[in-house]
């Protein structure tokens, strides 16, 4: 079947195509699935446009390969006497692309830009009550309460150059159309803008003036975004791009089995859940109970946990490239739970028990709610959730739709048990307490994505003590009962941690993170 | 029989073009096996009980590594191919069959009216046809499928996705009807039969659809089966952009998008059979198209 | 000098092979006119195509000679009898308007077809075409070589066809109904074209018409066919004036006369005779009984109906097409009216207004006394829907092809609400079916079972179940074959007379007017030139147009005419 | 003449406007744009003070009124997604898809026509039966699946041609065109193949039906009686013939093109009109999704209007009155 050995010959004419495409010294051309909406650093609070701008400006400070947090524009930092809240000593020396000197007025500006309402990222200030410039390389943030993960969540707190942002109008993110700062940069970090067409292609050569010290060896950084998988594979294949972020899981065999390729597996910080209507007194999908909300019952819950099997969904879903997860957090991130590390074992005997003890012996129906463009195999899992849900009597109405209309959905509470994946944005276990977790409330933006409404009140009481704790252990001590309880109360079925595959040329180093930032500065072409 | 096989000449030539029989066969075993499918395929794959993860992505039988009670291997969920493709086509075919009779009766009537009334009327219905035909099919189906969404309760949704789907089809093929229909309801207004009913002051209604509809049936039915084969790939394409029928109750255009995800992981079974399948299917009813314009078409004999 | 011995041509079916015509022989010397006549499916137009070579697929020549000259054509290849053709033999299709390439100029189908078979070059081919164009007897041909087919009337187009298949001066021209689709006026220049190039040019004409008045007029000698065999041949005066093939004379009686008046045509045998057979009568008596006493003239005065025509700019309304101008005509009830005019006079127009498919533009209409309305202001059930009813020209688009002849003829019955009970109405129906002189089983078969002259009887009795009282006969029966129009004019004679009917009689072959009409109005461009009785506007006719079409309608010369 | 395109441009306002408002009416069905704008940790109240900004609080009549009179003035607003002018947006793309279009319509022609008159000539051959049934196939297979056949066999496989984007394009004035250059010609290839099998079948087919049904007129007939020699009665007379009610059809078909190009451009990341407007479909970014409409109506509108104008050109007897 000629048809069938078009999957699996070696490439000898790839190979042969990768010289005929007469590189120049040192480019590196790269592809992902989504092109970065926009050049202006606070008008985006998504992945895609951070990591990508990343290459571009720094924050005070910066992530290092291991996630671990270390001095950027800010060489040191301490919490301020008398009241909550850092001061930041600035690193002196820096130049912005355009020449201009780095000084603790562009941080406030900078500040006083991401903080305004146009700015989407201005929920990480929330906690930020004053920013005073004490001298030209100092400045302090004080807090409402104390916050000793504060220097974590401003990691991609990125400075603008004052000047130049006044000078071109753009001393705001862009509320309607578009501004200068948009299409054009001006950062104090490694790389800087050669070419922008949005969509298209975009290109990053090194900044001279750069403070630090470069790793890499990239003359010039070309981005095109791929939507179509199996396009972007084959733009890898035959050479034309030389690494591609993420690539298809089914695929990972066909990539490694090729010599002149190479591919990356590593754990994404994102844990894959299940979560229920706590707050829900009806099914809204149930063909058999309608009177009442029997997952509200904490042992019909556990019932769902224990009938599901990570281990087949790994081995037949993910070909073995997953690790279950315990909590909403992956292991290896701080305020992980040690202590509460194991998860409900796949015992559908005991999930039948749970459900005949919770007064249902032959099961019920409801909705399970999934999107299917938004997680690696969403709607693939869901089935399989689905079929095994189905064995022990709990039987899914399965429903999966594109993610423009899956939050809205949830949000009007149109669902009995929904998929989420949750990636810590301060990559610390108070980022899902505060939104999972905390139950809803509006004026504290607190438990926003909270969808089922899951309260209890020690984990309320828990997490402002949690968010001001400076001694470690004590902290972690909290953390630990606010994982026991939920775990206890199968608030959330936590799955696996999704995993991140990215697939290069031999020729091409570069460093993989769990943040799924992908930093130019680290890669050597050879 | 003989004698009854001459008198009826499209049937003599059918017996005579090698092309159509074949066609024929396929077309009906196909057709068989969709209606029937329920009882022949070993698995239902719409009841996500009936098959299990661990049988996914199992190659065909003749491959190495396959399980025998699966002759034509299964796909990532673990669901027998052979069935999925029968209920896949039963699916595809209740959505090309029904968003057909839709644009049929829409676009006959549209064209027919116009084609006799003439002048405004014709000029309104064209119009209509060109707005139609500048909205591209996929955004049809995306405003329908938006409508539905925006209009029904949520609990009644999952179900009507399939006739959100059809719908949207209907609409981006009734244009196709109207303008043949309208073209020979021109032809026949000249005609002296046409023109003796009027005089009668017999009603419009009448006029068109006793006297005329019969006279141009011919072009309207080799419509009918070209436009057949692209309703089901329409839907196949609707599918590919993710606004096609949920995965779990797959057409053949779901199970081609599920496969487009395994083209290159070496399960080429899982795109290439469903895909091969629907050439079957389409080449089949074309060719009958053709057949049946040559057969119908009286300058032609 | 063309030579064709016992020639037969076969068409393979699927019931086997079908002989289309056998053991045809003909002569046509050089300069002479040979006249080819008989009836629709006499094989005339097979005979003409095998001599060129054009038989349509998938006939073939299954036997016989045909030798042009020296050269046994049967025997050409391909490639060489397509040389042939144009050079040596020339053909000339009836219909001018589709013989010619509506996308191309005169001068490149001119110059082509010299091309073809000269080494001229395209000015020598130009001069050459500009002469013939010329000749032929188009005006100021220089300029109008460069005009498209389309801005040429009919005639001018037939002649522009007719120098196309002279160009290459061929030795035989194959003309099949050269002149049918043209009006009396042309059709007579266009044959004095022909005799003239026969003449002058010794070209041999194989002539093939069904118009017997043509062949008399221009044919030396003439061949008839019937059912693809040869019945007799000869000299046109003795095969036409003393025909010794019975056939020959049945087809010479169905011809009408336009010198002189006679009450019925003499019939073939074989045709059915109207009226007889127990269940006709059934019919005859319930139409007698709705008929009510008076008989219903119609009168029309000062009607004119124009049409707009199509708007080219925006600021200029270009000025209405008259089809029918200051018209006033009036049927005395219970009598035949003939109108006769040529293509483009009107006739149609006037039936159109009459049964309000067309609205006039100014104008009355009075049907037997009282008022008939506009058409457009003429409701579904105004009684003059009932009263008024038509025959149309063809009988191939009169009758509904997909409808039983039993949905046809029950239809006004039912409509009208003469007859509520079905049984009823298909008895009744049966019964009209033998009135019209058909077979009363043929109630269940569809029209395309049936010949044109059964077709038209068919329409005949759809009409007649309205129980009208007005007839409009539009032209029917130029679509039909001589012997069977004779056939349908006695019938509807009868008809007449039997039912007291007032008809409107429409036609543009003046000798068919002549023996069915009481009085005659000639038409031309929309108005009434003329007016009166038949046998007065025969004999003695007032206008010059009225003159000059009797003068000009190919007739038998009344010597070659059998006594009585 | 000039009536005729006065009328004609009247009616096709009406078109795009009936477009316009059908599009615009149902986008509020299609999702939350707002929910797509903001990042994971926007708060409830910022997204409703965004969304109040917009103005897509107001109601539907005065969110449209708004739409077109703008469009009338020609500000097309901004996309949501990238903050971008529309206008420019959409213009920047207007080159590939066009350029797309063309050459997918050009190659179904070269190769559709000449398909057509082969087997319209020698309708029982060999090679029209098997011309016939690959066409066939080529039409059954969906057009996703033959452009990723494309790019594997052609991209990966042979490496002759690029799998993806367009590169090799030289700015004309404002026209960002891939025609000029060798490399901008191979990225349009396998792209333009795929869209065009569909045409070339159809164009195929209609060819074969009109060529037969003219070979059977008379004034071939008399060609053929005339001995002209066949070659030119083939081309000369019955092609020329043909091409009169085909050039209507191919016209109208140029909206199955627009249509099938979104599925092409998706597949090879052709940055054309359409993959934008699946782009904008995916984030919900209306403005763009409107305006992509419109200017897809006025293409299928011009495009109708420029064959009908074809149509008087080539047939003498709707340009040249009477004598």
């Amino acid at each position: 079947m000629a048809l069938r050995n078009l999957g699996t010959t070696a490439l000898m004419g790839a190979a042969f195509a990768v010289c005929a495409m007469g590189a120049s010294a040192e480019t590196l051309r790269w592809a992902s699935t989504t092109d970065p909406q926009t050049m202006d650093p606070h008008a985006v609070n998504s992945a895609p446009v951070l990591s990508f701008l990343n290459n571009i400006y720094e924050g005070l400070v910066r992530r290092g390969k291991d996630m671990s947090i270390e001095p950027s524009l800010a060489t040191s930092w301490e919490p301020l006497e008398g009241e909550n809240g850092w001061r930041f000593t600035l690193r002196e020396g820096v130049t912005f692309q355009d020449g201009s000197a780095f000084t603790a007025e562009d941080v406030l500006f900078s500040y006083q830009r991401a903080s305004d309402e146009a700015a989407d990222v201005r929920s990480w200030f929330a906690p930020v009550t004053d920013v005073r410039v004490v001298d030209e390389f100092t400045i302090d943030f004080v807090t409402n309460a104390p916050n000793p993960l504060f220097p974590d969540s401003i990691a991609n707190f990125m400075i603008l150059d004052k000047d130049w942002a006044e000078g071109n109008d753009a001393a705001l993110p862009a509320r309607d159309a578009e501004n200068f700062a948009t299409m054009n940069v001006n950062g104090t970090g490694p790389f800087t803008l050669a070419g922008r067409d949005p969509g298209v292609r975009t290109v990053l050569v090194p900044h001279e003036g750069w403070w630090d010290e470069a790793e890499h060896n990239v003359t010039e950084g070309v981005f095109t975004p791929i939507g179509n998988a199996a396009t972007g594979l084959a733009a890898l294949l035959s050479g034309e791009i030389d690494f591609i972020q993420p690539i298809p899981l089914q695929d990972v065999a066909q990539v490694e089995g090729r010599e002149g390729f190479r591919v990356l597996e590593g754990e994404e910080t994102r844990v894959i859940m299940f979560g229920f209507g706590h707050e829900h007194d009806t099914l809204l999908y149930s063909t058999d109970v309608t009177d009442v909300n029997p997952f509200q019952d904490p042992r019909v819950r556990l019932a769902a946990a224990h009938a599901l099997d990570i281990d087949s969904i790994d081995r037949v879903l993910f070909r073995g490239k997953i690790e279950a997860a315990s909590q909403l957090v992956p292991a290896g991130i701080s305020g992980y739970s040690e202590a509460n590390s194991d998860r409900p074992a796949y015992d559908p005997d005991r999930a039948r028990a749970l459900l005949a003890e919770a007064g249902y012996p032959d099961g019920f129906s409801f909705g399970l709610k999934c999107t299917n463009d938004r997680y690696i195999n969403d709607e693939a899992l869901c089935r399989a959730a689905a079929s095994m849900f189905a064995a022990v009597g709990l039987n899914a109405e399965l429903s999966t739709g594109p993610v423009r209309d899956y939050w809205p959905q949830l949000r009007e509470d149109d669902f009995d048990m929904y998929l989420l994946g949750w990636s810590p944005g301060t990559f610390d276990m108070e980022h899902p307490i505060r939104f999972l977790m905390h139950s809803q409330d509006d004026e504290a933006r607190l438990g926003s994505w909270n969808f089922g409404n899951y309260s209890n009140a020690r984990v309320d009481e828990l997490l402002p003590m949690i968010q001001q704790e400076i001694d470690p252990a004590a902290r972690q001590a909290m953390i630990d009962e606010v994982v026991a309880i939920t775990q206890e109360e199968v608030a959330y079925i936590p799955l696996y941690t999704q995993p991140l595959i990215w697939a290069a040329k031999d020729n091409v180093d570069l460093t993989q993170r769990a943040d799924n930032f992908f930093m130019l500065r680290w890669v050597t072409v050879n | 029989m003989r004698d009854w096989l001459k008198r009826y000449e499209p049937v003599w030539l059918f017996v005579h073009s090698p092309a159509a029989i074949v066609a024929a066969v396929i077309a009906i075993a196909i057709i068989f096996g969709a209606v029937f499918a329920p009882w022949i395929a070993q698995v239902d794959p719409y009841d996500l009980s009936s098959f299990s993860l661990f049988d996914g992505l199992l190659p065909p039988v003749w491959e190495d590594g396959a399980n025998p009670k699966y002759l034509l291997g299964t796909d990532d969920q673990g669901r027998d191919m052979i069935s999925s493709i029968l209920y896949g086509a039963r699916l595809s075919l209740v959505i090309g069959i029904s968003a057909l009779t839709i644009a049929a009766v829409l676009g006959v009537g549209l064209g027919l009216a116009a084609g006799f009334y003439g002048g405004r009327f014709d000029a309104v219905v064209m119009r209509i046809a060109d707005v139609q035909l500048a909205l591209p099919a996929i955004l049809t189906a995306l405003l329908i499928d938006g409508i539905a969404r925006g209009v029904l309760p949520a609990s009644v949704q999952q179900d009507v996705r399939v006739a959100v789907l059809t719908l949207a089809i209907a609409l981006s093929l009734w244009v196709n009807f109207a303008r043949t229909a309208r073209a020979s309801t021109f032809v026949q207004m000249q005609k002296e039969y046409v023109q003796a009913a009027i005089m009668m002051g017999q009603r419009p209604v009448r006029i068109m659809f006793v006297h005329i509809l019969p006279n141009i049936l011919g072009p309207l039915l080799v419509i009918m089966t070209v436009d057949l084969a692209s309703a089901i790939l329409l839907e196949a394409t609707l599918s590919f952009l993710g606004i096609g029928l949920p995965a779990d109750s797959p057409s053949l255009g779901t199970l081609i998008r599920i496969g487009m995800q395994f083209l290159l992981s070496g399960e080429w079974w899982i795109l290439w059979i469903p895909t091969l399948f629907l050439v079957a299917l389409v080449v089949s009813i074309n060719i009958l198209g053709d057949f049946l314009r040559d057969v119908f078409n009286p300058r032609l004999r | 000098m063309l030579v064709i011995k016992d020639l037969a041509v076969k068409f393979p079916s699927r019931f086997g092979d079908v002989t289309a015509i056998a053991d045809v022989d003909m002569e046509i010397r050089p300069g002479e006119i040979h006249g080819l006549v008989g009836e629709s499916g006499a094989g005339k137009s097979t005979v003409g195509a095998a001599v060129i070579g054009l038989l349509s697929q998938p006939g073939y020549i299954a036997g016989g000679e045909i030798t042009l000259g020296e050269t046994d054509l049967r025997a050409l290849s391909p490639e060489a009898a397509h040389r042939i053709r144009g050079d040596r033999i020339s053909m000339i299709f009836q219909d001018p308007q589709t013989s010619l390439n509506p996308l191309m100029t005169i001068e490149d189908q001119l110059v082509e077809t010299i091309q073809a078979h000269s080494d001229a070059t395209h000015s020598q081919a130009v001069t050459r075409a500009v002469d013939l164009l010329e000749e032929i007897g188009i005006k100021n041909a220089a300029s109008r070589i460069k005009a498209y087919p389309h801005q040429f009337s009919g005639g001018m187009r037939q002649r522009v066809v007719i120098a196309l298949a002279i160009c290459t001066d061929p030795e035989l021209i194959i003309a099949d109904e050269p002149t049918t689709a043209l009006d009396v006026a042309v059709q007579s220049q266009v044959l004095a074209l022909i005799q003239r190039l026969a003449r002058e040019r010794q070209i041999a004409f194989m002539l093939i018409t069904h118009d017997i008045g043509v062949i008399a007029q221009v044919a030396d000698r003439v061949t008839v066919m019937r059912k693809g065999r040869v019945m007799e041949t000869g000299e046109t005066q003795q095969v036409l004036g003393a025909p010794d093939h019975p056939y020959t004379q049945a087809l010479m009686d169905a011809v009408p006369p336009l010198d002189v008046k006679i009450d019925r045509f003499r019939v073939p045998e074989e045709a059915p005779i109207a009226g007889e057979g127990p269940t006709g009568n059934v019919a005859e008596a319930w139409l007698l009984e709705g008929q009510r006493s008076e008989m219903l003239g119609l009168t029309l005065d000062h009607l004119t109906v124009q049409f707009a025509a199509p708007r080219t700019s925006l600021f200029r309304t270009p000025a209405p097409y008259v089809a029918l101008d200051d018209v006033s005509l009036t049927v005395r009830p219970g009598t035949i009216m003939g109108l006769v005019g040529e293509s483009g006079s009107g006739k149609s127009t006037l039936a159109k207004a009459i049964t309000g498919l067309v609205s006039p533009t100014s104008g009355t209409m009075q049907l037997g006394g009282d008022d008939l309305p506009y058409g457009k202001t003429r409701g579904r059930r105004h009684p003059s829907r009932q009263l008024i009813q038509m025959v149309f020209q063809d009988p191939y688009s009169s009758l509904n092809s997909r409808h039983t002849i039993a949905d046809i003829l029950e239809e006004p019955l039912w409509f009208y609400g003469f007859v509520s009970d079905a049984r009823e109405r298909r008895r009744l129906a049966a019964a009209m079916l033998e009135l019209v002189g058909m077979a009363p089983e043929a109630i269940d078969k569809y029209p395309h079972q049936f010949s044109g002259g059964q077709r038209q009887r068919v329409a005949v009795a759809r009409a007649l179940l309205a129980r009208p009282r007005f007839l409009i006969c539009d032209e029917p029966t130029s679509a039909l074959d001589v012997s069977i129009q004779a056939e349908i004019l006695n019938l509807l004679k009868d008809l007449q007379s039997t039912f007291g009917l007032s008809v409107l009689f429409i036609s543009h072959n003046l000798s068919v007017v002549r023996q069915m009409a009481d009085d005659t109005a000639v038409l031309r461009a929309g108005r009434i030139e003329e007016v009166g009785p038949t046998e007065d506007l025969y004999e003695a006719p007032q206008a010059d147009y009225t003159r000059e079409l009797l003068a000009l309608t190919p007739v038998m010369p009344k010597a070659w005419r059998r006594a009585g | 003449m000039v009536y005729f395109i006065l009328k004609r441009l009247v009616q096709s306002v009406f078109v795009m406007l009936a477009v316009a408002f059908l599009a615009f009416s149902l986008f509020r069905f299609v999702g939350d744009p707002i929910s797509q704008m903001t990042g994971v940790e926007t708060t409830v109240a910022d997204q409703e003070r965004l969304r109040e900004d917009l103005g897509l609080n107001d109601p539907f009549v005065v969110q449209f009124y708004r739409f077109t009179t703008d469009m009338l003035q020609g500000d097309f607003g901004f996309s949501y997604r990238t903050r971008q002018p529309v206008a420019d947006m959409i213009a920047d793309r207007i080159p590939a898809t066009l350029e797309l279009g063309v050459v997918a319509l050009i190659i179904s022609l070269i190769v559709g026509i000449p398909a057509g008159v082969y087997t319209a000539l020698r309708p029982r051959g060999v090679l029209t039966q098997g011309i016939l049934l690959t066409t066939l196939v080529g039409v059954s297979i969906p057009t996703f699946v033959i452009g990723i056949m494309l790019i594997f066999i052609f991209g990966v496989q042979l490496g002759w041609l690029p799998t993806f984007g367009r590169n090799g394009t030289v700015q004309i004035g404002g026209w960002e065109s891939s025609l000029f250059t060798v490399q901008g010609w191979r990225s349009l290839i396998l792209p333009a193949v795929t869209l065009g099998v569909y045409q070339l079948t159809l164009t195929m087919r209609l060819v074969r039906a009109e060529m037969m049904e003219v070979m059977r007129s008379d004034y071939i007939r008399f060609g053929m009686a005339r001995g002209v020699p066949m070659g030119r009665l083939h081309y000369r007379h019955a092609l020329a013939n043909t091409m009169v009610p085909v050039i209507t059809i191919i016209g109208l078909q140029f909206g199955g093109v627009i249509a099938f190009s979104i599925v092409t451009e998706s597949v090879f990341q052709w940055p054309g009109m359409g993959l934008l407007f699946l782009e904008s479909i995916r984030f919900v970014d209306i403005p763009v999704m409107g305006v992509y409409l419109v200017v897809i109506a006025f293409f299928f509108v011009l495009v109708n209007l420029i064959v009908d104008l074809l149509y008087v050109a080539i047939d003498p007897r709707l340009r040249v009155k009477d004598l």
